[in-house]
């Protein structure tokens, strides 16, 4: 039984791995074409991970340093675990959408750790910009969430899905809050104009500053872990999930490509504006979203 | 027996004019020595007030002896007389000790006038 | 006659009048007479309350008849009064003796003292109004004297104003009451006061209530009062404050329920008036003091608000509110002790000023004490005050006083404040280490302890100081 | 031993106390550890016993029931923690003894109060905690001082009301002990419920520090004696708070909450406060410079989730109020502690002054992270239990705004608590902390057993959820479903067991890939990137290379124009001190004829009102 689970959880990780990999590889080819160059081939991504997770010298700071990677790294892998995947859920009826907001936090928790324990400051400054707009781009996407649960008087994502599917996608439902959802997710996977935290130009990548070899490596797949999450957060609360497998990664794409298409115009908000932003339009408007469908719920 | 005493207004107001003399005497005047000149009046005024209640027209001594069986019908009353008596008593007192104080008060600051005295002893 | 309440002024009377005779021999005695005087007053009150109903009984000196002649009131209640009195009185006479009678003159303040404890025992006993007038003056010329203890003449100065204004009062509104009532005497004026027309009452009623306030430190006529306290000694201060001002406020009671007999609610609307002023003005004022002594003289004057306004608060169509009114006599009945306790702490440290207050880690104890007397004061558990304002608050809330209360509550917060800062002061004060110009004599420990645990033992049963104390005027209106 | 003479024993010891640390501070606080330890065994040895102190027609009745056993174990808890913490914690203190003394008379006072089965009773004992705490807070500095006076007015603005809410109670009713009350709470009229209500609950407020009265918490929990903070914070909150679980117990609980009382809606009222508190705690810590007054907005925004899950009124919601008391006392505990250990070794707790603490202070560090992700409620935490069942109770009835405040505080904590994290222990470590050492053993034994509850009772919740079910039950609410490591709700099931198994495997996946590949080699601190320029100082004084001030400046930024509460109220006092002097100049002249011209007016007002 255990291990009928952890190898599926493997073959999940694994699969998610492979398939995020080759999107975000696709997605820069998207990017080069949208700015006229060539862009580089889709598998890219795969030869950057594993040449630095190969690489002979990888420097650390300290205890600390290390122990956040891997809190970040097994964080998100944890998280993901809950997360469905079209029909596919590694554990059934364990897919709860707090546990996967909360324990999404840990790995978060880990990464900042062990970026400020680096000793660098710029690290320190991406870390504060990081936590800063999580405060603005996490309220209206939960609000949102919670009209979801609400309605539908369940937080596991498989009741979600199956009430979409078995009626209509919450898009449809509920349009202003699936655009605040979409802008939300934006943030969280720190795309322009959210990406301050991880400004190059001005703070040599943020939290990223102090990694190299395999330490980046793992960083690099455990923000693909994140993605997939993030992401896949979005498709299963606004587009249906997926009937199957296949179904959920065809929505996926379109999500993700929309999203990376998107950014690739737009220039990058200072840290509070983006936190106004989201407090500005995207709680307003989500708590428009509030009003109009508690009214419908309750009348 | 009182309320005649009160309808005759010179008894009432002749004394609280005086009373208040004295207490305008208080509010304006700066020097000390002229404030212990105007508790004094007002006192007079005070005590003039109670003489005056215990007047009784075409009075007498409110003394009964032996030989001379007055009739307690026309007496004065002797409580107004013995209150006056120590009110003065007590008045006179204070204003010794006033005036001592005032002396001292003198020798300690060089003035009478509580204008310039008032700063001078706050701690 | 060794049984007639008379006894307990005659006796410091008596040794006030011996001091001169005596200091003629030797200057050295005299230090030790009031002492002496105080402690057979003690002595003699104690044998008088054990014979004492807790009825009141109007006792005649004499021989004169009431309505005539002077009389004195008497029963269980008001001699714990006397005893609780008499036993600060004491303490201040033994700290005089201790550490003050070297300042000033040796034969005056000692007359002085033991005249003012004759006083104020008068002004409490007394059941006439004239004689009462009488006690108020010789409180107010050994008043005067102890006012000008450290020489603070203007002060002085002040206070003889301000007191005289409120005699003349007085002896004006005796006499009107006199010339309507045909008496003096508290026992019948108020069958004399019957059928009289309102307006005079009025004006009678507000002769006494502002001539009162001069030694009851009720507003309008208590403007000398933070100036005497910070002038006069520590002896003069523990005599303002614990001793003439319970014993005016006594009789201010007193006037009040034997004299109106609860009938006129004006007067007592007005008093609860100026008793809640007094009480309010007087907090928030000693709330911006820096002058300990003026703090104290400003609270003073509060808590003597607080109690004429719970008081007269009680009173109303001739019944007294017997929960209210007890209250409000608990808590002055505390205060005495409350009050000399801080009063003689504070002349023991020499903590006068908040800002230049020495280290006084040395005089902890000292400072625990105090700090035990400032606990009951606010009213603090497991301390004597505690009780009394929380019964206070009790009849209060159960009366649906609402008014009352929330002025009362409200002044209340601003007194734990300044308290509370003083105490921080006085514990963790980080002066530079300077010695200290006095050290505390083992005597003023003594006595403190005592206070503080006469205060403890009230905190631990309050209800049976509560109990002995309580309808204090029965058989008058009670 | 009868729970009336635990009570006299720990006065007396108290005393006792002060003068055997005279001899030696380390005995007055080891009898100290080892009463309440002995009073844990008699508190729990006293169940459904009930006993009283009868002095001179007073009584002082207590009992010891379901319900309040929890807030006696967890008030003996906490002061067992400190008290252990301060046989060495309190080596530089200034007044030891006084410390000790006032302390353990303070633990008498709160097992009094927690203990008592009367209002008189706890009123008593309400007393004697303000101003015993108030000694206790201005024990430290001229600071601690000032604090310690803003604390006592406000706190007495509270204990007004309560006494005027008990008299309420003994008017309507004609007692005031718990079962009477419980029994004729029906004579109550609606007019005397609203205000007893209301009255309670600002006392309740004042103590816990809730917005609006929560202005006293930031100095007075920054500047306690650093062994005191997490008594004030994890445990004089809560006894505010208690009071308002006592409604519960007068008012039946869907009376109270269903706002059928007096139709008046105290439930959304109170529900809605404890929001704006959240939100109001959460941006003042964020914005806070020091590492304790920090914490202490903390404390704000979880007696906001307390009060907000409280008066919310499902039974889930209730729940999860009970155990965030629980929770919150664990945290502020560990994270003051831990707080109090680095500043016992660097006498700072300003978080510009310190830096990298970590490599010298490892199981302080660890306690921290550990309190803090449990504040944050990230599971596998016991913080994730509670707020997840306030999330739940939030989520079934739809209630966004209240959903936001508590996400607000959620997410915002993680702003907060992680910048001491990044600013004391992590970053560049100044050069004069370079030989610091840990705390000693007795001082790191109660952060390690915080942490190891805190992650006992996380993946094991049912620990603690059965007991509190029982309390429940007394209070006549329905308990909610649970097994040892599971919970479930309407909305779904929660298996800590399972979040936390399937968190170490991810935890050793994570392990294995990173030790597969090359070995690392270790650097030094000063050895960093700096875009190829030269920085010398960075070796010299590493402080000058550590991100630490204004360390949320663009947030900040955004609040700028917002004037604080604080500011606010210190206006008003201004104000009101200024009146105050007219007062002064008005009544009390300097000259005499001043005097007698209010005299004269006094004399003429009376006079006219009456004649005209």
């Amino acid at each position: 039984m255990i291990i009928k689970f952890l190898i599926r959880g493997l073959l999940f990780l694994i699969g998610a791995f492979i398939f995020q990999v080759s999107l975000s590889g696709f997605s820069r080819k998207v990017v080069g074409r949208i700015q006229k160059r060539y862009g580089p081939v889709f598998w890219q991504n795969f030869r950057d991970i594993f040449k630095f997770l190969f690489k002979k010298t990888s420097i650390s700071h300290g205890f600390i340093f290390d122990f956040g990677v891997l809190m970040a790294f097994g964080g998100t892998m944890a998280t993901l675990i809950f997360v469905p995947f079209g029909n596919f859920a590694v554990i059934p009826g364990q897919t709860n959408f707090i546990v996967i907001i909360y324990l999404l936090a840990i790995g978060l928790l880990g990464m900042a750790m062990s970026a400020v324990g680096s000793g660098n400051p710029n690290a320190s400054i991406g870390i504060s910009r990081a936590l800063t707009q999580m405060l603005g781009y996490e309220l209206p996407f939960l609000i949102i969430a919670l009209i979801i649960m609400f309605t539908n008087q369940s937080s596991s994502l498989e009741v979600l899905v199956n009430s979409q599917i078995a009626g209509t996608w919450n898009l449809i439902k509920m349009p202003l809050g699936a655009v605040v959802a979409f802008i939300s997710v934006m943030g969280m996977l720190g795309k322009k104009p959210f990406d301050s935290p991880i400004a190059p130009a001005e703070i040599a990548s943020g939290p990223l500053v102090e990694y190299s070899g395999k330490y980046l490596g793992i960083l690099m797949i455990q923000h693909e872990f994140a993605t997939v999450i993030e992401v896949g957060l979005f498709v299963n609360l606004f587009l249906g999930g997926g009937k199957t497998i296949l179904d959920f990664m065809i929505k996926y794409i379109i999500v993700y490509i929309l999203m990376v298409i998107i950014s690739s115009f737009l220039p990058r908000f200072k840290v509070e504006e983006s936190v106004k932003f989201f407090w500005k339009w995207g709680l307003s408007i989500s708590i428009i979203q509030a009003v109009i469908t508690l009214g419908f719920y309750f009348s | 027996m009182i309320n005649n005493i009160i309808n005759s207004w010179v008894f009432v107001y002749g004394p609280l004019s005086i009373f208040l003399i004295g207490l305008y005497g208080i509010l304006t005047q700066n020097n000390i020595f002229k404030l212990v000149i105007s508790i004094n009046i007002m006192n007079l005024g005070v005590n003039l007030y109670i003489i005056a209640l215990g007047y009784v027209h075409n009075g007498i001594a409110p003394i009964y002896t032996e030989k001379f069986k007055m009739s307690g019908e026309n007496f004065v009353d002797p409580v107004p007389q013995a209150l006056v008596l120590t009110a003065i008593v007590i008045s006179v007192a204070i204003t010794a000790f006033f005036l001592a104080v005032l002396i001292k008060n003198y020798e300690k600051y060089k003035t009478l006038d509580i204008e310039k005295i008032k700063g001078l002893e706050n701690d | 006659m060794i049984n007639q309440p008379v006894i307990i002024i005659l006796i410091p009377l008596f040794f006030a009048f011996l001091i001169p005779l005596i200091s003629v021999f030797s200057k050295k005695i005299i230090k030790i007479i009031p002492v002496i005087a105080a402690f057979i007053n003690l002595a003699a009150i104690i044998k008088i309350l054990s014979s004492s109903s807790r009825i009141l009984k109007y006792f005649s000196i004499s021989g004169y008849k009431i309505p005539f002649g002077i009389n004195l009131i008497f029963n269980y209640q008001i001699g714990m009064f006397l005893f609780a009195i008499n036993l600060v009185a004491l303490i201040a006479f033994l700290y005089f003796y201790k550490n003050e009678f070297n300042i000033g003159n040796k034969i005056a303040y000692p007359i002085a003292f033991t005249l003012g404890l004759t006083a104020a025992n008068g002004m409490i006993l007394t059941g006439d109004l004239f004689n009462l007038f009488v006690f108020m003056e010789l409180a107010a010329i050994s008043g005067y004297i102890i006012s000008s203890h450290r020489k603070g003449y203007y002060s002085t100065i002040t206070y003889i104003v301000i007191t005289s204004i409120g005699s003349l009062l007085f002896l004006l509104g005796t006499a009107s009451v006199y010339n309507v009532s045909g008496s003096l005497s508290l026992n019948t004026i108020s069958t004399g006061l019957q059928g009289v027309s309102g307006q005079f009452i009025i004006i009678i009623s507000v002769l006494f209530i502002i001539s009162l306030s001069g030694e009851a430190e009720l507003i309008p006529l208590n403007s000398w009062v933070p100036k005497v306290y910070n002038k006069t000694g520590d002896t003069g201060r523990i005599f303002f404050g614990s001793i003439f001002s319970s014993a005016a406020l006594f009789a201010v009671i007193k006037v009040l329920i034997l004299l109106f007999q609860g009938s006129y609610s004006y007067i007592y609307e007005v008093i609860t008036v100026i008793g809640l002023i007094t009480l309010f003005i007087g907090e928030v004022v000693a709330f911006r003091q820096e002058n300990i002594k003026k703090m104290i003289a400003y609270s003073s004057v509060a808590q003597a608000g607080l109690i004429i306004g719970a008081v007269s608060m009680a009173i109303k169509n001739g019944i007294i509110n017997k929960m209210v009114f007890n209250a409000a006599i608990f808590q002055l009945f505390n205060n005495i002790f409350a009050k000399g306790l801080i009063l003689l702490g504070v002349g023991a440290l020499g903590a006068y000023h908040l800002n230049n207050l020495k280290n006084n880690n040395k005089k902890l104890l000292a400072s625990i004490l105090t700090g035990i007397g400032v606990l009951s004061l606010i009213g603090m558990p497991p301390f004597a005050g505690f009780w009394s304002k929380f019964y206070l608050i009790k009849a209060l809330v159960l009366n649906k006083f609402t008014f009352f209360i929330i002025i009362f509550l409200f002044s209340a917060l601003f007194e734990v404040y300044y308290y509370m800062k003083f105490l921080q002061k006085l514990f963790f004060s980080e002066g530079n280490k300077t010695k200290t110009k006095k050290d505390i004599s083992f005597l003023t420990y003594g006595m403190m302890v005592y206070l503080s645990a006469i205060i403890l033992l009230i905190g631990i049963f309050p209800n049976s100081i509560y109990k002995a104390i309580s309808d204090i005027f029965m058989g008058g209106i009670l | 031993m009868t729970f009336n003479n635990l009570i006299l024993l720990g006065s007396v010891t108290s005393f006792l106390t002060y003068f055997l640390s005279k001899l030696s501070y380390k005995i007055g606080t080891v009898i100290k550890t080892l009463f309440i330890i002995i009073s844990m065994y008699i508190i729990y040895g006293n169940f459904n016993t009930p006993s009283s102190i009868s002095i001179n027609e007073i009584n002082l009745n207590f009992n010891v029931n379901a319900f309040n056993i929890y807030f006696l174990v967890l008030a003996s808890f906490v002061f067992l923690m400190t008290s252990l913490f301060s046989i060495n914690g309190i080596k530089k203190y200034k007044y030891k003894n006084s410390y000790i003394f006032l302390n353990l008379l303070l633990f008498t006072g709160i097992i009094g109060l927690f203990g008592s089965s009367d209002l008189i009773t706890l009123f008593i004992f309400w007393e004697l905690i303000t101003w015993v705490s108030f000694f206790l807070i201005s024990l430290k500095s001229s600071l601690s001082r000032k604090a310690a006076l803003v604390y006592i007015f406000m706190s007495m603005i509270g204990t007004y009301f309560l006494i005027s809410g008990i008299f309420i109670i003994q008017n309507s009713i004609g007692g005031v002990s718990f079962n009477l009350i419980q029994k004729n709470i029906g004579l109550i009229n609606t007019a005397s419920a609203n205000k007893v209500i209301i009255f309670f609950v600002i006392a309740a407020f004042v103590k816990g520090g809730v917005y609006p009265l929560h202005t006293w918490l930031r100095n007075a929990h920054g500047e306690a004696p650093d062994n005191f903070s997490p008594v004030l914070s994890g445990l004089l909150t809560k006894m505010g708070l208690y009071l308002i679980y006592f409604l519960v117990i007068f008012f039946p609980f869907t009376k109270l909450i269903s706002l059928n009382i007096a139709s008046f809606p105290f439930g959304i009222i109170f529900s809605y406060i404890g929001g704006i508190s959240i939100i109001v705690g959460t941006i003042s810590a964020i914005l806070q410079n020091d590492a304790k007054k920090l914490i202490a907005f903390s404390t704000v925004s979880h007696a906001g989730y307390i009060v907000l899950a409280f008066s919310y009124g499902t039974n889930l919601a209730f729940f999860g109020s009970l155990m965030h008391i629980l929770v919150h006392a664990f945290t502020s505990l560990g994270m003051f502690l831990s707080i109090a250990a680095v500043k016992y070794r660097t006498n700072t707790s300003k978080m510009d002054d310190l830096g990298g603490l970590i490599t010298n202070m490892p199981v302080t560090f660890t306690t921290y992270l550990v309190s803090i992700i449990s504040l944050a409620g990230i599971p596998p935490l016991v913080g994730f239990v509670s707020k997840w069942m306030i999330y739940q109770a939030l989520i079934v009835n739809g209630s966004y705004f209240l959903a936001f405040a508590a996400f607000f505080g959620s997410i915002g904590s993680f702003m907060y608590v992680f910048r001491p994290l990044a600013t004391v222990f992590l970053g560049q470590r100044p050069k004069k902390y370079e030989k610091i050492k840990e705390v000693p053993f007795l001082m790191q034994l109660p952060m390690l057993i915080i942490t190891l509850l805190t992650v006992l009772l996380g993946v094991l919740p049912g620990i603690i959820i059965k007991p509190l079910n029982k309390l429940m039950t007394h209070l006549g609410i329905d308990p909610i479903e649970s097994s040892l490591y599971k919970l479930v709700t309407k909305l779904t099931t929660l298996d800590m067991v399972l979040i936390f198994t399937v968190f170490g495997l991810g935890f050793l996946i994570a392990l294995i890939v990173f030790l597969i590949f090359a070995k690392t080699t270790k650097v030094k601190q000063h050895e960093q990137y700096t875009a190829g320029e030269i920085v010398p100082e960075l070796k010299t004084m590493p402080s000058m290379y550590h991100y630490s001030k204004n360390y949320y400046k663009p947030f900040s930024r955004i609040f700028s124009i917002f004037p604080s509460l604080e500011s606010i109220y210190n206006r008003i006092a201004y104000f009101t001190k200024k009146i105050f002097d007219i007062f002064d100049n008005f009544f009390y002249k300097e000259t005499v004829n001043g005097y007698v011209w209010i005299i004269s007016l006094v004399f003429l007002t009376l006079i006219i009102i009456r004649w005209l």
